[in-house]
Formats: C-alpha cells, structure tokens, sequence
C-alpha cells in the first residue's frame, strides 16, 4: 500500500485521539488526524480551535485557515478565543497538537527565533496559540519534519514548554513542569516524518516508540541531534491501513496538505 | 449622529503616527485590510501593532515601514508560512529595525480582556516556563498569594484605537459581526477609540433588533466606513470567502525587498481607494469569492 | 448522546445533598423555577446557592430548608423588596441558620469569570473600603504587585452545578439563550456540570444554523429538561413576559412562617410536577403572558 | 402645581444627569429620572443596566425591573452583567444612581443588616450591583426616604462605599477613597423625601444644597442624624415644572412608583 510520509503521519496523530475527548486543533495534519479518529475510532471527540470554535464534526470542505467559513458554519459554538483557550486552562482539553521548527530532546520547541533573539538568524513567526497549548492541554502531540537541524539537543528559544531543562532545582520532566507552575500536561507524542516518540515524565526525555516502515534506528539517529533513548518495546510504526488511507484522501483530495 | 466618514478621513483622525493599533484581531477572518492600505497610503509612522495571530496585515504594514513595535502572538501568512518583511526587519532592520512584545494568543486577549474589566491584570499559568515572559517588558512573573504557586500577570493593555471589519454597522457604530470574533470584543472594550469598517450600513433598526448580536457599545465608535470588500482577501461569514491565492501570491512576491515594493505599489501605493483595488481585483475574481450557498441562522424572538 | 430526561431525575442524579448550586443567574428573568421546586420536592439538604441578584427562587430555597449557605450579590424579592424567608433564617435561624458570603455583581460575576479562565483569580477594585471583603472568607485584599495600590483578589469559584434557564435546546445540549444573559455563560463555563432547563427541545440543525448564539459547551451539560414554562414568574424573552403580581402575592403570604408553609405547599410541595403547577396557573393567566407582539432579529447568513 | 414627594424626586435625579452622559441606571426613580432628562435637557444621555443592558432610550413601557423583556427589545447592546460593569469599571460611566436603608454624614450605605452582621436586627437583602456603582461611577446619586432612622451619624454596615471615615491615617473625603483604593468617584448628590445635599469631598461630608418645598431646614435637620452642614448659598428646592410633570407621567401612568 502506497503512502506518503505525511499519511503515515497523520494515521499516527490520530491514533493519539481517544474516543470522547476534546482535542485542541492545529491545522493541516492534526486537522486530518482529528477527521480520521472521528470517522474512525473517536467518533465522539470534539475539536477545539482557538479562534473560538467548537466543533463535533470536521468542516465539509478542506481549510487553509481555521478561521475559514466552512469551519464555522455548523460548529457547536463560535465565540472568541479568550473563552475557548479558557476552557483549557480550566481542564477542560485532553490533548492538544502543534508543530514546531525546532524541538529538543525534553520536548520544548521552538517557533519564534534561531540564533540570538535580540538579533535572530532567523525569525520565526512566533508562539499564536502554541505556547497556551503546550502549557494547557493535559496531553501534547507534537508533529514535526525530522531532520538533524530541527531534532537538536537544545533549541535556541523556548515558544512551547515541554519538559523544561535538567538543573539545580532538580531533574527535567513533570517535576519541571511543577517547578515553573505547570502542573500535569506536557508533550506525550513526537511524531516526525521518520518515528514516533514517546516522553518519560521522569526525566522529561523522549524516547523513540516506533521507526516508520522503510527507515532504520539508524537513520533516525543521524538525523536526531541527541543520543536516542529506545523503548524498550520500540518497534516498526504500523503503517496506515486501507480504511485510514480512504478517509485521509476523502479529507484531503488533492493532497494538498498530504503530498 | 452619523460617524460615517470615509477611510481616509478615519485614519488621518484616529490613526496618528505614534499611536498604538489594535487590529486584525479575528485571527484569520474580518481582517481590515482597507484601513492598513489607507495607514499605508498616508505613511503614517512609529505605530505599535497589537494583535493576536496577524496574518499578512501586519506584514505590509512592517513592510511599509509604519511600525515601531509589535505586541502580538504571531506575524506571518497563515496559510504560507512566513512574513518575510517581518523577518526582513527583525532579521536585518529593513526598512527599519522593530522592537517586539511577545505573546501568546491567550496572553493578548487577557492583557485585553483585563482593560475592558478595569483590572489591573489578570494572572494565568499560561507560558510559565517559556522564553515569552522575559522577551516582554509589561508581563510579570510573581507567586500567587493565595497558594504561593508561580504565576504570570498579564497587564492591562489599552490601544489607542481598535480597528474591526463588521458585516454590518449603523451610522452610529452599531454593528454586528459574526462568525469568528477573535479578540474583537476585547480589543473594542480596551481602546480608547475605535474604528468600524462595514460591509454595509444598515438602519438602526436592523442592529436593535438583534441586540444580542452587537460587538460592543457604540458610544466607543469614532468612525463608521462603509467598505463593501474591505476585508479582501480575508473571509467575512455569509459575504465572502478566503481568497487564497492572493496569500499565496503576496508569498510568493514578497521575498524580496524589491518584491515585496513592487508589490505594494501594485496593490496599495497605486490605487488610491478601496474601489480601484476592488476594479483591478476584477468582477470574474470577486464572483468566485462571493457566497454560493446561503445559509441563515434559525429564527429568534424578542417580542414581548 | 441524548440527554434528554426529567427533571426529577435531573436533580435526583446532579444535585446531591452539599451540592454548591449556582442558578437564578440572568438576574430577572430566566429563573429556572421549576428546577428549584424539584429540589424543595426532593427535599435537598446542605446545599451552597451561588448567585448574583437572585430574586424569589433563593428566597423559597432558603425557606424551605434546602440551604446551608448563600455566595451571593443580593437575596430578595425584586420588584417587591424584602425576602421574608432570607430575613428569617438569617436574622432567627428559621427554619434554620445559613452562612452569608457577601458579594458584589460584579466580584461574583468575577468570580465565575476566572474559574472560566483557569485563573486563580481575578482583581478588582471593586468594594474596596466596603465591609464586603471582611464578610466573605474566600475575598482577599492585597496590594498590587504592579505599582503598590490595594487591590481585591477575587478567587475562582467552580460551582459544583449550574442551573440555567434556556429559550431552545437540542437534546445533547447545544442550547440558544437571548435577552438578559447576566452571568450565566461565566457560571455554565465555571461549572463542573450544568443542567439546562428549556422552553423548547429542538433539532440539532436549529441550535447549529447560529453557533455564535450558543450559551457555551454542550460536553459541559449534564442534563436537558424539556419545562415550557419552567422559569414562571420570571420573563424569557419571546416567550414569557414576567408575571409581577404573583411576586406581589409571594411577598404577602410570605411574611409568617406559616404563610410561607401554606404558599410552600400550594405552590411546590402538592404540585407532583411542573404540568401540574401550569394546570394550577390557569389558561387565562398564562394567556395573559404570552407574548403579545413578535419583533424578530434581522436575517444573518452564515453561508460561504 | 401639585406634585408628590417622588416625582419632585425624580425631577432632582434628573437634573444630576448630564447631556452625553453614560448612566448607571436603577430601578424605579432613577430609571424615570433617566427617561426624564433624556426627553428634556440630556437627549443624548445613555443608561446602563448591571443586567447586561445598554440603552439610549427608555424601554417602551414601564418596567417592574430592569431584566423585563421592554428593556431588551430596542436595546443598543445586550450582553453580560460582567461586560456591563467592566465598562464602569474601566471608567466608561459618568454618573450611578443606588438607593440605600442607611446612610451617614460621609455618603457610606447600607443595605445588608442593622445591627451586627452576624446577629442582624434587620437582615436586608444585600448589595446587588450598588457596592460596584458605588466603588466604580465616577459621580454617584443616592435617592432616598428622609427619615433620622435612614440619616444616621454612622451606617452599622458599609455596603457601598461613599468617603469613608476620618481616622489616623487621614480625613474622609476624596483621600480616603484615594487610601482603600478607589481614586476618584464618591458621592455627588443624596436626594431625599425632603431635601437635596451635595458632598465636600476635602472631607467626605454632606452639605445640604436645598431643602424641598413645605419643608424648612429645622424639619431636615430633626428628621436626620447628624448635625447639618449648610451651603454658603443653599435654597429652596426648585419645584418641578409642568413640562418635568407632564414627561413623568406619561413614563409612570398608573403612579407605581411616583405615588
């Protein structure tokens, strides 16, 4: 069965979906992601977007923006985005996804300047709503290209809190979260063009769950720019089947976002 | 008493060089691209833009060389990626250096949310533990006084003027907008001033009957204009759709400096009002954008 | 996922005995009366009642037994003045003592406000040099962190259930309130779960063709009960106009404990069911409540 | 021209609103006074309702309270009572009217208990929104009964605040408001059954400014609790006129609240 890289990544965040619950959602892959659980697996959760929409369906034409008008027609409610980036800090959003140019190997990423941020190398666009996800949504996902460039050891500017740093006041991980005034949520998933990662709250590393079908450990080690720590029931990511291919390409029929 | 003026006299009012401006606050829709081409046009300068997710509004006016700082979430085109006169200008200064507040989407609509309340902030545990709270000056890290736990306090922040894309307004500044609000109702309660530009101007009685559906008090209005389009190419619910591929263009143009001119010459600088954009945008392009299937909500009662 | 069910087996399953109950939240009207005399039926104990005004509903709760404690803005009879029943159990522990958390409309709207926000809590100046904060344990006065002056630090308050009364409903949840909202979107959002009582049960398609008249998340809704009439004497707008003489009536045969017993029992306690009370009510009094004139809002299209 | 005490009242009321003003609202005298000075010397005058309500013109019929279905339908703006009073709160509203069972010399109110709170003689229902007019408008107007009962030396219970009380750190008045943390605001008007009083807001007390027609200053002064302060050029209260009379009662037809 034939499939592109983001397909296979988009059958990976979805899987990261459980039924009933109410996921914050980015746009492009996570947008497919949460389509494919709710026709899937999910058909009860709900989907939260940050300009202020709630909805139980996905929208019936695909989005370049979440702000688009099929996505508000039919919502559950549209109102603004103070309320609804309320309801996750209330508790209320069990998982949350978004992308990043860089992460680390604690899962903090980066999405507002390479290099200095006084004098940035480059500048990127900024946090949007990334940052309140990651530090709101009892889970995180995170969806990302893999390459050596972006998998770095520390990422120059933390947008989005992962797992925060190992220092003097103890280890990385939930104890950091706790530290800084986070408690619960950070990162659960790291899903690249190559694996999926898993993160030890322990420690706040991520730990390689699966290579995708035709890349090796060693490969994504290369391209990673920290040593890998394995699961130790790391395996190969089951690629998507018959079904999951059907309604991603229904979703998105030129490939717009999947090609 | 009537506030219609033309964009033009709303922006030499209530757009003055050094004034800090509230727009393009629905995120991706309702963005008032009129008034930005307008703030252009007069070259007015050293602004500071407040805004969540800005999209390419924010960029041509960077671009332009009007802004002195940005208090927003996120600059850059959102369904392309980048804004590259913002990294031209972080990056290189070009055309003129820009000094940046940051923010997270939450974080600018509490600073909102808490002007409009009379508050002095509002604390949240949002971007604890980010690079956010130290790269802006106003935000403030202390322990929560009732458990000790860290929190971030969120200032209130109150724009000089606040500018917002309705469907449909009175002459006074009774307006409606719906669909996706943003920050929109927040950014309206913390301005001083506000601007509206409308899709249409409707009688009085078409807004007092729905009462419910009003963005905000009137009496902060200072100026009505009337803009059918003035929102292209962003969407306004039940009137017009994203157009796209102008994003996609504006991209693709604008990743040089000489791009980047060459195209707001074309778009701003060389059509002096809203109705030549709307001339050289062409009636085949508008008609793709118009509405194809009308879809109006359930009927409510507020008879007594 | 239909949770359409009675309101017997709504109160039986969402509002305990020590429950904190926050209803009566529109001010005048939308009172969800017919929730409250379920509650008096089931003879509910301990119970904590948050709102702001809060008219006759709090008063019979309080009356009839039901209440340990009141977080609340103002307790009476609005167009008529005092509340016997309050004045009772307050001033002679009759039928027992409660305890007041004093609140402002604005500090308990506040209040409701930051728990929506996942805020600790919000500040105010508000009631500041009023004897307001010294009488409820939860207010907190501080100095700003900001510039030194005092503050009120207004702590989160999640009830454990809110009650709201609404013009139309679908059978999830998905609900249409208009008119006076007061603070029932904070309380719905505050809320841990939330029983919606509705004039009207509704497709899907109807709540859904206005997303942004939607009171707030249906996941928060517990429980929908179908009650035409449910919030009599108060007013819903486009449906019910409020019915002042039976305040008036109240207010008489409420003076004495006994008028309040025999007002209690003909009214709530051998009236097995809300059908029941509107057979008592009478036709011709219902007749004359009824909206007499429709006034519709202006069409909007959400179509794209 | 024959009047009773409540629609001199509300004539007084009316006068304390200016053209342009945005006006906090009550009930019963105040929302006549609103409609009064709207139709005669204050057309463009708006009042607010802490119910959510933001109006420029009276409802169409007489309300029994401020959340009838009238003062929505034509309403400018109906929204949330948190909205509403942040506007005051943000220093939006120009004048505030409340009512009270006690008040003193300084312009502080009552309206929880007499008594002690924890053991009240009288338990009265609270304060509603009347403690945010009173800490937020930024003039308020306290309509009355004039009785010794009501004008008490000291309230046993500080409600809404007026100017406070001398004590050691400073006077009452505007420095007082200045120290608990309400700059500016504070009583400007209390209009009783019998007279009308200013305040002196270097020391917080009330000056009476005129006393009602067929009453005389020796009246008011047996009639309140504290010794009368009288301004240098203090008068008989202007009666209404028959044009204030006529506009009166065509709001209040029935005398509902005006007899």
């Amino acid at each position: 069965m034939d499939y592109t890289p983001q397909e296979l990544m988009v059958v990976c965040a979805a899987r990261q979906i459980q039924d009933g619950e109410h996921v914050f959602v980015g746009m492009r892959l996570p947008l497919l992601a949460f389509a494919l659980a709710k026709r899937t697996h999910a058909p009860r959760c709900l989907g939260l977007f940050e300009a202020g929409i709630l909805r139980d369906e996905p929208a019936a034409e695909l989005l370049y923006t979440m702000g688009d008008a099929p996505n508000i027609t039919g919502a559950l409610w549209a109102t603004g985005t103070v309320k609804m980036i309320g309801l996750m800090a209330a508790g209320d959003v069990q998982l949350g996804f978004i992308g990043g140019a860089e992460i680390d190997r604690y899962g903090n990423l980066n999405t507002t300047a390479i290099g200095n941020w006084q004098k940035p190398a480059v500048r990127l666009p900024g946090s949007g709503g990334a940052a309140d996800i990651a530090s709101l949504s009892q889970r995180l996902a995170i969806i990302m290209q893999h390459d050596r460039r972006r998998l770095r050891e520390k990422v120059d500017y933390v947008t989005s809190p992962g797992y925060g740093y190992p220092g003097e006041e103890g280890p990385a991980g939930a104890a950091w979260r706790e530290r800084v005034g986070l408690p619960g949520g950070g990162p659960s998933a790291l899903i690249t063009t190559l694996a999926v990662f898993g993160f030890d709250r322990e420690n706040g590393e991520a730990v390689l769950q699966s290579f995708h079908p035709g890349t090796t450990v060693e490969e994504v080690q290369a391209k990673t720019g920290w040593t890998l720590r394995l699961a130790d029931d790391y395996t190969e990511t089951v690629p998507p089947s018959a079904e999951e291919l059907k309604v991603i390409r229904e979703c998105d029929p030129q490939g717009k976002w999947t090609r | 008493m009537s506030k219609l003026m033309t964009m033009s006299e709303a922006v030499a009012r209530y757009v003055p060089n050094g004034s800090s401006v509230a727009i393009s606050l629905a995120l991706e829709p309702l963005i008032p691209f009129a008034a930005a081409h307008e703030i252009i046009r007069q070259q007015r300068r050293n602004l500071t833009l407040i805004g969540p997710i800005s999209d390419i509004l924010f960029d041509q006016l960077i671009g332009a060389g009007c802004v002195e700082r940005v208090t927003a979430a996120w600059v850059g085109n959102v369904s392309e990626g980048l804004g590259y006169c913002y990294q031209r200008a972080t990056e290189k200064a070009i055309p003129r250096a820009i000094s940046i507040e940051e923010h997270s989407n939450f974080t600018i609509g509490l600073a909102l949310l808490a002007a409009s309340l009379g508050s002095p902030y509002i604390p949240t545990r949002s971007t604890l533990g980010s690079d956010i709270p130290s790269h802006n000056t106003a935000l403030r890290l202390e322990r929560s006084p009732l458990d000790g736990t860290p929190l971030l306090l969120v200032p209130a922040l109150r724009p000089d003027v606040t500018i917002v894309h309705v469907q449909r307004s009175d002459e006074d500044g009774n307006a409606h907008l719906w669909g996706n609000s943003g920050i929109c109702g927040e950014a309206m309660l913390a301005a001083k001033d506000v601007i509206l530009e409308a899709e249409e101007i409707v009688d009085r009685e078409v807004i007092l009957s729905d009462p419910n559906r009003v963005l905000g008090p009137s009496f902060k209005v200072r100026a009505v204009v009337h803009e059918r389009w003035g929102a292209h190419p962003s969407a306004v619910q039940g009137y017009t759709n994203r157009d796209h591929p102008f994003y996609h263009e504006y991209h693709e143009r604008t990743r040089s400096v000489e791009g980047f001119q060459d195209w707001l010459e074309e778009w701003v600088l060389h059509l002096p009002s809203r109705a030549d954009y709307m001339k050289k945008l062409g009636e085949e392009r508008l008609q793709r954008l118009r509405v194809k299937e009308h879809r109006y909500a359930a009927a409510v009662d507020y008879g007594y």
